[in-house]
């Protein structure tokens, strides 16, 4: 069944074109979203049993012989996620219909629901194999729909950029798997996790880690793969809200989360992912500061978020996996909120620009509702939940050391500006002029912001039930053993408290100085950064790639040859050096070698100074007749060596070859030297060497015979069993015919073909 | 251009039959002496090249009847087609069988692959004069 | 068996026998090729079935005794290959129905698609190393023709490239087998083998290692690999789009089963160096293909250049030379056919509503035609080893072996070029489906009627949904692979069925 | 081997010799008079490998070499003939 | 008729191959003859005296001396000094008519001394010989149709001489 | 017996020797075609009765027959088409070479050979001896 | 005779091979020629050489002298020697048609690397 809910998404997503064939179909989206409903209910359905510790689980054997398996398997983190990604996946399902217009819907639902089922498939998989095959098919459907509005250029290299950033640390972290399998002796999860020390001290453990940490940080945006992310926000809004903030993004939180128990409580964990986290923590904060597009800001706030649920699961203590646990989901909520907030402030007033924005609460004070409420959250006010997030964050650093918890505090500052920035300040002030005069949006766009804004407040305000329904069982999964979260809005004035206020009032202080801070950090404006080394390093490759295809598949023909015939005599001369007391002398008086007779020395410089004419003279045709000469010469050493047929063959063959060249010849041109002297002594000289390995072959391989020939058969049988006595032609038609039934195919095929080449005329047939 | 030459196609005609004669005699021979299809079809298709030497492509083709590239099927097909009846029997593909024939050697042994043989023979030919007239008819 | 063995190699000939006798008809010759394809699939399939079932079948043609006659054998991957040759034959065949001019079906077109067929056939059947030369030529010489037919400037130029480079190959393949019938006086695949592993003097293996060279070389410039593939870019991308399908789906795969069965079969003793060799081989392959990809601007040219990258993933396999990697190369050898194949039927697709295959002048064309960019996407995807396509099954067995293997830097290479091949077929992608049509380009008016269209996408679809069924039915075929490579790296099965008990 | 048939043998192969140096001799002439030379030059040698073979079926016994001869006094004429015709065409 | 005649030549040529005159060489024999004189009809068909080039194979056989004579004088000139020779290319009137006829006078003037046709007038009403000993052009022409001509006309075509 | 068929062997490779002797030295190409025609066939003349006769069974007779009848049937043929086309090479004739009456009877573009009345116009272009090729 | 005819071998490749190097498309077809004779030259002498009899069993006897020329090899040959003639008539063909339409024989003029 679970499985069932994870292939249904895709089964909808390839039906889906199906529902907009009709023109105005107004009723599909809301039946899309029918899916994801139904599926956060039944995840909803599944809580239970996995808060107990008995997680429904589904296998069938898949690949066995490479180790993936169909396994599937609901805990708490699973669910967790599961329930992000379906609930507001229907939000988002329903937000899309207002945002884009009905031709769009029916090449967006498909990718939408794609996704969809393949995050669910990550949150779900009990397998790694299959984990990545879903973690991958999020980075397609994530690039087709970043390339949504595909006419454009930046919306094509922003969607190439992301998959290429998340597919290389994709295949990284495919070796880190398979590493780790390895060291594991498994792929499936749920047996790893009780194989912790193994793998540990297994000398893998470290390279697997590596790698499989780049995957998660590339996905995850992590410094300093970070880049991506804010130049994925061409995408469409609803995108940018469901996958680059909500889920896809947090994919690599999700497997650094899943892998803890087995991989994490290391010093190299520790180390790496506390510190890529802490950095990246502050740098997208830090970076968010100056933005004033709405979309680039949340991305970099979600950068900053993404980086905190890092430091928190690299951190692993109990306080940090909870607190990483709890921004999850609160995180999910208000982050999905302003997005879609965001989106509809573009879709109303037709720009992102926060500085042109203002006064708006007048006209959609639904949404600035929604806003608020989410800014709330986010800035991390009680009664919100993202107040007892920030209150967990907080703890935990404090339970640390001094500097993370300057690194917290600072990243809870930026925060509070962020959502102030975000959520309140569009609405609030004087209402600007804007391209588009702006209304409400409708029903479908502003029900997913406020639903999510309102859920912020519901689970502030039950945190207790919240935390028993999920949290609790989600950090069990994190922490690998079953841990209680009891989850308070209220904790008393304490530290993290007081560090809390101080925020929220330097916060709202820097809103005020908002515009000479922008210009202050404009000028210290990073350009050096991973993204421009990305665009650096794709433009190098290219170049690279021109100048190596230039190089080597150059077009010349002759040093085509060259190399071969130099490779050829190079290898061929460095096995023959390697075979041990090659005695080419040996040759001269082996007993197995016949004598000279005085014309065959003849007939041998003959043949020799008849190529050598060929290769030297003027003329065409007084080269071919060399050539034949050549020919008719070679006949006769096959006569005084006892193969007649073969002697009357080619001397058949010479001539009639000598009339196809000198008819072909006729019609082509006359010899003309195109070559440099230099070149030709070049050739010469590689010529020369290939025709010595090739005499010191004749002369090793007559040396040296490991069996004798299969010959004595066919003496013996030519006659009793073939009834030919002439043995090379029972040969070619009985012992070996199938050579000469391929040969005189070779033969007919060659004869078609000169037909075809000699008569075609382009058009006539 | 027409470039006649009396002598030699006088030459000629008188060769060809002599050739052709060769050629079958050759062929004949093959599977006991030097010679056999391939042998004898360059022979035959010599004998055609010299005539359309003396005379040109077209004149050949004529006294050849049979258009080159379905003289290559035919001999491709009598080549394959001798390998089929070992097939019917039950045996691998182009197994030879032989019978005797009352008449006089080298006719009194008469196998499939003496066929095989004719088919190397005429794809042979078609092949040799397709090249040859093909590119004599090259303007 | 003694009937299945050689239909492979017999259908394909009297089809094309009668295709020529039928030379005046043009009809006739086209349901003669799709019918011949269809025979030869189903008889490849019976094949296929038959020695899962029974192991290796060999038969002696003729009728001789083995090292004597000429053996035909079929293990499983010839099994596998000649399916495979099966499928894309019929498919190429429906496809080039449509695709093909008038003028070139007249000059021959079917009759030497099918003798194509018959030395890619044979050349995966026989037992003999000469006879595998004989196949080669008549694949060679079939190809050197249908790559000339209809005869442009470009072709031309493709054409002599490949065909000189092909004629030294093969020039350098028929010296070797002289060399080595003078050192073993055998030319059967098995009796040789047997031959070799008997106890062997320094001298006499360190001959039996140069002629290893010589064949690596001779089957390594059919197969195009690194630094020999230079024929393969400038010839590929110029004949009709029909022709280059099956090349790249065929051609320079009987080198790779050539270098796999030597190598397996032939040349296994004291082999370190030479799988060192083709492991770096390997590797040089892959970067280099793919770099040249990444450098072209023409959708053939591009597919063409991928063709050399991912020969380098499966002779990968025999370099790192255990079972489950030569399960790897072949899986990825069934991957790669149908998926390169269908890439280059795709580009006949655009070719036909484009008259073009410069990416600098299509696009638009998701719009036009989403259906067709799935499917692109699809293959594409597969091609670059997306999961769950098949693609991703075949590179990952390799890497896996490779990390077993501890051949760090081949798994490192294959990675990279993975994400390069991903590169350049998102490179196609958003040239030709994303892109907006450039303005001063015009759209010809397409001569495709729907019909044609009709034919050119059946066989497109058929083979992308065969793709994602590989992908989705790994595991047989898998396992089937797998067997392959434990036959493989079991000669003596391969030798005990040529020769019998007593060689 | 008789002395005489060596001294036969000698002939001939001082035969072949010369027959080859006409080949080599004046490369620098008009290249159809050269071509045309050699022509003549392997028409000779092709004359004299007949008579090599016959010699060499009279002394080894092998009458063999009578069917070889016979076949290439045939071919021998057309490739002749062919050059000639060819030769005399002239360049295009 | 011609071609029975050609057909039984071919026969005996044929039994001759096979080393045995006997009937069933011969059946044979005419049996492949007819074939091959199906097969070189078209190229038959236009000449009536073919039968006459047989016989003027005889003839060059019977004039073989003259040949023996040729060739003693080759030798000496091959062996001698060059400046001895008077070559000369001589346009020599013909008498001879048919095809096979001109083709034989031509090919007996190449192997006899000091004479090599070159080629014949489309009229086919004069040959053009090279001859290496030719002080006196008319001699040699005298010689050319005295001696060969005329001889190859009494041979090839009595009933021309007798009317 | 035998030393019969080696005298005549030996006196056929002795004019083959001649023949060759005479195509080497000879100072133009119709004076070496003289050689090449006469000598040689006359060389393989005795060469073939001396094997004939050191056999002297009819299977080889009949060969012998053939191989001269053949030879003297195509040699003058052959050079027939040489000196032709030597002639069409312009190639140029010995300078003791007394007189040609062939000058100028060939048409240079149809190769008719006219007969003794009517000479082809010489065309003075053509005669000249430009390097061309073949 | 083997190492002379073993420098022969060599020799024709060699000659073969400097003519394939050109970059006239005539000499590189005359090229493939010479190679021709030096792979089948190969064969042959790889394959051991003898003056022994034909592999011919003569028409008096049932059975063949103890001596005799290895008629495999000469199989081989006579295969590759018809195959390399239909490749070469098949050069012929192609190289006439590339010059007619390129217009030269300048294999360096026809080095589209590009379309
Ligand atoms: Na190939
Ligand atoms: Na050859």
């Amino acid at each position: 069944m679970i499985a069932v809910s994870v292939l249904s998404v895709f089964a909808v997503a390839l039906l889906s074109p199906l529902l907009f064939r009709r023109q105005n179909n107004n009723i599909s989206p809301w039946l899309i979203a029918l899916l994801p409903l139904g599926l956060s209910a039944y995840y909803i359905s599944l809580l239970p049993s996995a808060a107990v510790g008995n997680p429904l689980t589904f296998t069938r054997p898949w690949a066995e012989a490479l180790g993936a398996s169909f396994s599937f398997r609901a805990d708490g983190l699973g669910l967790l996620f599961a329930l992000l990604i379906s609930g507001i996946g229907t939000l988002v399902v329903i937000y899309a219909r207002g945002y884009l217009n009905q031709k769009d819907l029916a090449l967006f639902y498909p990718w939408l629901l794609a996704f969809m089922g393949a995050m669910l498939g990550v949150a779900l998989s009990d397998n790694l194999i299959l984990l990545f095959i879903f973690w991958e098919l999020t980075s397609l459907s994530s690039f087709m729909l970043i390339g949504f509005k595909n006419e454009k250029e930046a919306a094509r290299s922003s969607a190439l950029q992301a998959l290429l950033v998340t597919s290389a640390g994709g295949l990284a972290m495919l070796a880190g798997i398979i590493l780790l399998g390895m060291a594991g002796g498994t792929y499936e999860i749920s047996a790893l996790l009780s194989n912790r020390m193994a793998v540990q001290s297994h000398s893998l453990y470290l390279p697997a880690l590596i790698l499989i940490l780049l995957g998660a940080f590339t996905k995850s945006a992590q410094f300093p793969f970070h880049f991506w992310l804010p130049n994925a926000m061409v995408a469409p809004t609803p995108v940018s809200a469901y996958l680059h903030s909500a889920t896809m993004v947090k994919a690599g939180v999700y497997l650094m989360a899943r892998l803890h128990p087995v991989l994490g409580g290391t010093d190299a964990w520790t180390y790496i992912v506390g510190g890529v986290g802490t950095l990246t923590m502050l740098i997208g904060g830090y970076l968010a500061l100056s933005q004033t597009d709405l979309k680039r800001l949340l991305a970099y706030s979600t950068l900053s978020a993404l980086g905190t649920l890092t430091m928190l699961i690299g951190l692993g203590t109990p306080l940090a996996l909870k607190a990483a646990v709890v921004l999850l989901l609160a995180h999910g909520l208000y982050k999905g909120a302003l997005f879609l907030v965001a989106g509809a402030l573009e879709h109303e007033t037709g720009t992102r620009d926060v500085t042109k924005l203002g006064g708006l609460f007048r006209v959609m004070p639904i949404t600035a509702i929604g806003a608020g409420v989410a800014a709330l959250s986010m800035a991390g006010l009680p009664p919100l939940f993202g107040f007892i997030s920030k209150e967990l964050i907080y703890e935990t650093g404090l339970e640390i050391n001094l500097w993370l918890t300057v690194a917290i505090v600072a990243m809870g500052l930026f925060n509070v500006f962020i959502a102030i920035v975000v959520g309140v300040g569009p609405f609030i002030g004087k209402q600007t002029k804007t391209p588009n005069k702006a209304h409400e949006v409708p029903f479908s766009m502003w029900l997913a912001p406020t639903l999510l804004a309102g859920l912020s407040l519901f689970a502030g305000m039950f945190p207790g039930e919240v935390s028993s329904l999920i949290i609790s069982s989600a950090t069990s999964s994190v922490v690998g053993e079953a841990v209680v979260v009891k989850l308070k809005l209220w904790h008393g004035i304490n530290p993290a408290f007081l560090l809390s206020i101080g925020t929220v009032i330097a916060g709202i202080a820097l809103f005020f100085v908002r515009n000479s801070l922008r210009s202050v950090l404009q000028k210290f404006e990073w350009k050096w950064g991973p993204g421009y080394l990305y665009n650096y390093a794709l433009e190098g490759l290219m170049n690279f790639a021109n100048w190596q295809t230039r190089i080597i598949q150059h077009g010349y023909l002759r040093y085509y040859l060259r190399v071969i015939v130099l490779i050829l005599t190079v290898s061929g001369a460095v096995a023959l050096w390697r075979i041990p007391s090659v005695n080419l002398i040996s040759s001269f008086n082996d007993s197995n070698t016949s004598n000279v007779m005085f014309y065959d020395v003849m007939l041998a410089v003959l043949i020799l100074g008849s190529a050598l004419v060929a290769v030297l003279s003027p003329s065409r045709m007084g080269a071919i007749v060399a050539l034949g000469a050549a020919g008719y010469l070679i006949a006769l050493i096959y006569l005084f060596f006892g193969a007649p047929d073969l002697a009357i063959t080619q001397f058949a063959i010479e001539s009639l070859t000598v009339i196809l060249f000198v008819l072909a010849f006729y019609h082509l041109p006359k010899f003309q030297t195109f070559s440099s002297a230099s070149e030709r002594k070049i050739d010469a000289v590689i010529s020369l060497l290939a025709g010595a390995l090739m005499t010191m072959l004749v002369l090793v391989a007559v040396d040296v015979q490991i069996a004798s020939s299969i010959s004595h058969y066919y003496i013996e049988n030519s006659l009793p069993l073939a009834y030919g006595r002439n043995i090379v032609n029972v040969i070619l038609v009985d012992f070996r015919n199938l050579d000469t039934l391929g040969e005189i195919t070779v033969l007919g095929v060659a004869g078609i073909g000169v037909y075809a080449l000699l008569k075609f005329r382009k058009g006539k047939e | 251009m027409k470039m006649d030459s009396l002598i030699l196609k006088t030459t000629a005609r008188l060769l060809l039959p002599n050739l052709l004669l060769f050629s079958l005699f050759i062929f004949i021979r093959g599977h006991n002496e030097p010679g056999g299809g391939f042998i004898a079809g360059l022979v035959a298709s010599a004998a055609y090249a010299l005539y359309s030497i003396a005379f040109d492509a077209e004149q050949a083709r004529h006294v050849l009847g049979i258009e080159t590239r379905l003289l290559i099927g035919i001999g491709l097909v009598l080549a394959l087609l001798s390998g089929f009846f070992s097939m019917f029997g039950g045996q691998a593909f182009l197994v030879g069988l032989w019978i005797d024939l009352p008449l006089p050697s080298p006719f009194n042994k008469v196998g499939t692959p003496l066929l095989f043989d004719m088919g190397v023979f005429l794809a042979v030919v078609g092949v040799t004069l397709t090249f040859i007239f093909a590119l004599e008819e090259v303007k | 068996m003694n009937i299945l063995l050689p239909l492979p190699i017999i259908i394909p000939l009297l089809t094309g026998i009668v295709a020529l006798l039928a030379y005046r008809s043009r009809t006739a010759q086209r349901w003669l090729n799709v019918t011949g394809s269809t025979a030869l699939l189903i008889a490849t399939i019976f094949l296929l079935i038959g020695v899962e079932r029974n192991g290796i079948y060999a038969v002696q043609i003729a009728g001789w005794l083995a090292p004597y006659g000429i053996t035909l054998v079929a293990d499983l991957l010839s099994a596998i290959m000649l399916v495979l040759v099966g499928i894309i034959g019929l498919a190429v065949a429906i496809f080039s129905l449509a695709d093909i001019e008038p003028a070139d079906e007249t000059f021959g077109f079917h009759q030497l698609y099918q003798f194509l067929l018959m030395g890619v056939c044979g050349a995966f059947l026989t037992g003999d190393l000469f006879n595998l030369y004989v196949w080669f030529e008549v694949m060679l010489m079939a190809s050197f023709v249908l790559l000339a037919l209809g005869g442009d400037h470009g072709q031309m130029q493709g054409a002599l490239k490949y065909v000189t480079i092909n004629l030294v190959s093969s020039a350098i393949f028929l010296a070797a087998l002289g060399l080595l019938y003078g050192t073993v006086g055998t030319l059967n695949m098995a009796d040789v083998a047997d031959k070799f592993s008997k106890e062997l003097s320094a001298q006499e293996s360190g001959l039996i290692n140069t002629l290893a060279i010589l064949f690596l070389i001779a089957f390594g410039i059919k197969a195009a690999i690194f630094p020999l593939f230079f024929w393969l870019p400038d010839s590929y991308h110029t004949p009709s789009v029909s022709v280059s399908a099956v090349f790249s789906g065929l051609l320079t795969k009987v080198g790779v089963y050539a270098l796999i069965r030597v190598f397996t079969l032939v040349f296994v003793q004291d082999m370190d160096l030479i799988h060192n060799l083709i492991l770096i081989i390997a590797g040089l392959t892959m970067v280099t293909g793919v770099l040249g990809a990444a450098s072209q601007m023409e959708f053939r040219r591009v597919l063409s250049f991928h063709i050399i990258s991912q020969i380098g993933f499966m002779i990968m396999g025999l370099g790192l030379f255990t079972p489950i990697a030569l399960a790897g190369s072949v899986f990825y050898i069934v991957h790669h056919i149908i998926v390169k194949s269908n890439l280059f039927l795709i580009s006949g697709v655009v070719k036909h509503m484009y008259g073009t295959l410069k990416l600098k002048e299509i696009g638009g064309l998701y719009k036009r035609m989403p259906i067709l960019g799935i499917l692109f996407l699809v293959v594409a995807l597969s091609l670059a080893g997306f999961p769950p396509l098949s693609g991703f099954f075949a590179k990952f067995g390799l890497i896996r072996e490779g990390l077993v293997q501890e051949s760090y830097f081949i798994v490192f290479v294959s990675l990279v070029v993975g994400l390069l091949t991903l590169f350049s077929m998102i490179k196609i992608w958003n040239e030709v489906f994303w892109k907006e049509l450039p303005e001063h380009v015009d759209i010809p008016t397409s001569a495709m009627n729907q019909a044609g269209l009709k034919i050119l996408f059946a066989p497109i679809v058929v083979l992308a949904f065969i793709t994602i069924l590989i992908g989705l039915g790994a595991s047989p075929i898998f396992d089937l692979a797998l067997r392959a490579g434990e036959q493989l790296l079991n000669p003596s099965i391969y030798i005990r069925a040529v020769l019998g008990d007593s060689p | 081997m008789t002395i005489l048939n060596m001294l036969s043998f000698g002939l001939l192969i001082a035969a072949f010799v010369l027959a080859f140096a006409r080949m080599i001799r004046d490369p620098r002439r008009e290249h159809r008079i050269l071509a045309l030379d050699r022509v003549v030059a392997v028409d000779l040698m092709s004359t004299l490998s007949i008579g090599l073979m016959i010699l060499y079926a009279a002394v080894t016994g092998q009458t063999v070499f009578f069917d070889v001869a016979i076949t290439l006094a045939f071919i021998a004429f057309l490739g002749t003939t062919a050059f000639a015709r060819y030769l005399e065409k002239g360049k295009k | 008729m011609k071609y029975f005649i050609l057909n039984i030549i071919l026969a005996i040529i044929w039994s001759l191959l096979e080393e045995d005159i006997n009937a069933s060489n011969l059946i044979i024999g005419f049996i492949l003859g007819h074939i091959v004189l199906q097969l070189s009809r078209r190229a038959l068909g236009p000449s009536p005296y073919l039968y006459g080039i047989f016989k003027a194979i005889d003839l060059v056989l019977y004039f073989w001396v003259e040949i023996f004579k040729t060739n003693l004088r080759l030798v000496v000139d091959v062996l001698t000094p060059i400046n001895y020779m008077k070559p000369r290319i001589i346009a020599v009137p013909l008498d001879v008519t048919s095809d096979a006829e001109i083709t034989a006078l031509a090919n007996l003037i190449s192997l006899t001394p000091g004479s090599l046709s070159l080629d014949v007038s489309a009229d086919r009403h004069v040959l053009y010989i090279h001859a290496m000993y030719a002080e006196d052009k008319n001699k040699v022409i005298r010689d050319v149709k005295g001696k060969l001509e005329r001889r190859l006309l009494e041979f090839a075509s009595p009933a021309k001489d007798n009317s | 017996m035998n030393l019969l068929s080696e005298i005549l062997m030996f006196i056929g490779a002795f004019f083959m020797f001649v023949a060759a002797l005479g195509v080497f030295r000879m100072p133009d190409i119709y004076m070496r075609l003289h050689a090449n025609t006469k000598s040689a066939t006359f060389g393989v003349l005795f060469l073939v009765s001396g094997a004939a006769w050191h056999f002297w069974e009819i299977a080889i007779v009949m060969r012998a027959i053939i191989i001269v009848i053949f030879i003297f049937a195509t040699a003058p043929v052959a050079a027939h088409m040489l000196g032709r086309a030597a002639y069409f090479a312009k190639a140029p004739v010995w300078k003791g070479t007394l007189s040609d009456d062939m000058k100028d009877k060939y048409d240079p573009k149809t190769h008719e050979l006219a007969g003794i009345q009517k000479n082809h116009k010489p065309t003075t272009a053509k005669s000249k001896r430009d390097k061309q090729d073949d | 005779m083997e190492v002379i005819l073993a420098i022969v071998i060599g020799g024709l490749y060699a000659a073969g091979i400097y003519m394939l190097l050109r970059r006239s498309l005539v000499k590189l077809l005359l090229g493939l020629g010479l190679i021709s004779h030096a792979a089948n030259l190969l064969i042959f002498t790889a394959a051991r050489l003898t003056r022994a009899a034909s592999p011919i069993i003569p028409v008096s006897e049932e059975a063949f002298p103890a001596s005799y020329a290895d008629p495999l090899p000469q199989a081989l040959i006579l295969t590759a020697i018809v195959i390399s003639f239909g490749v070469i008539a098949f050069a012929l063909a192609l190289s006439y048609r590339t010059y007619k339409i390129a217009g030269s024989d300048d294999l360096d003029k026809m080095r589209e690397t590009k379309e």
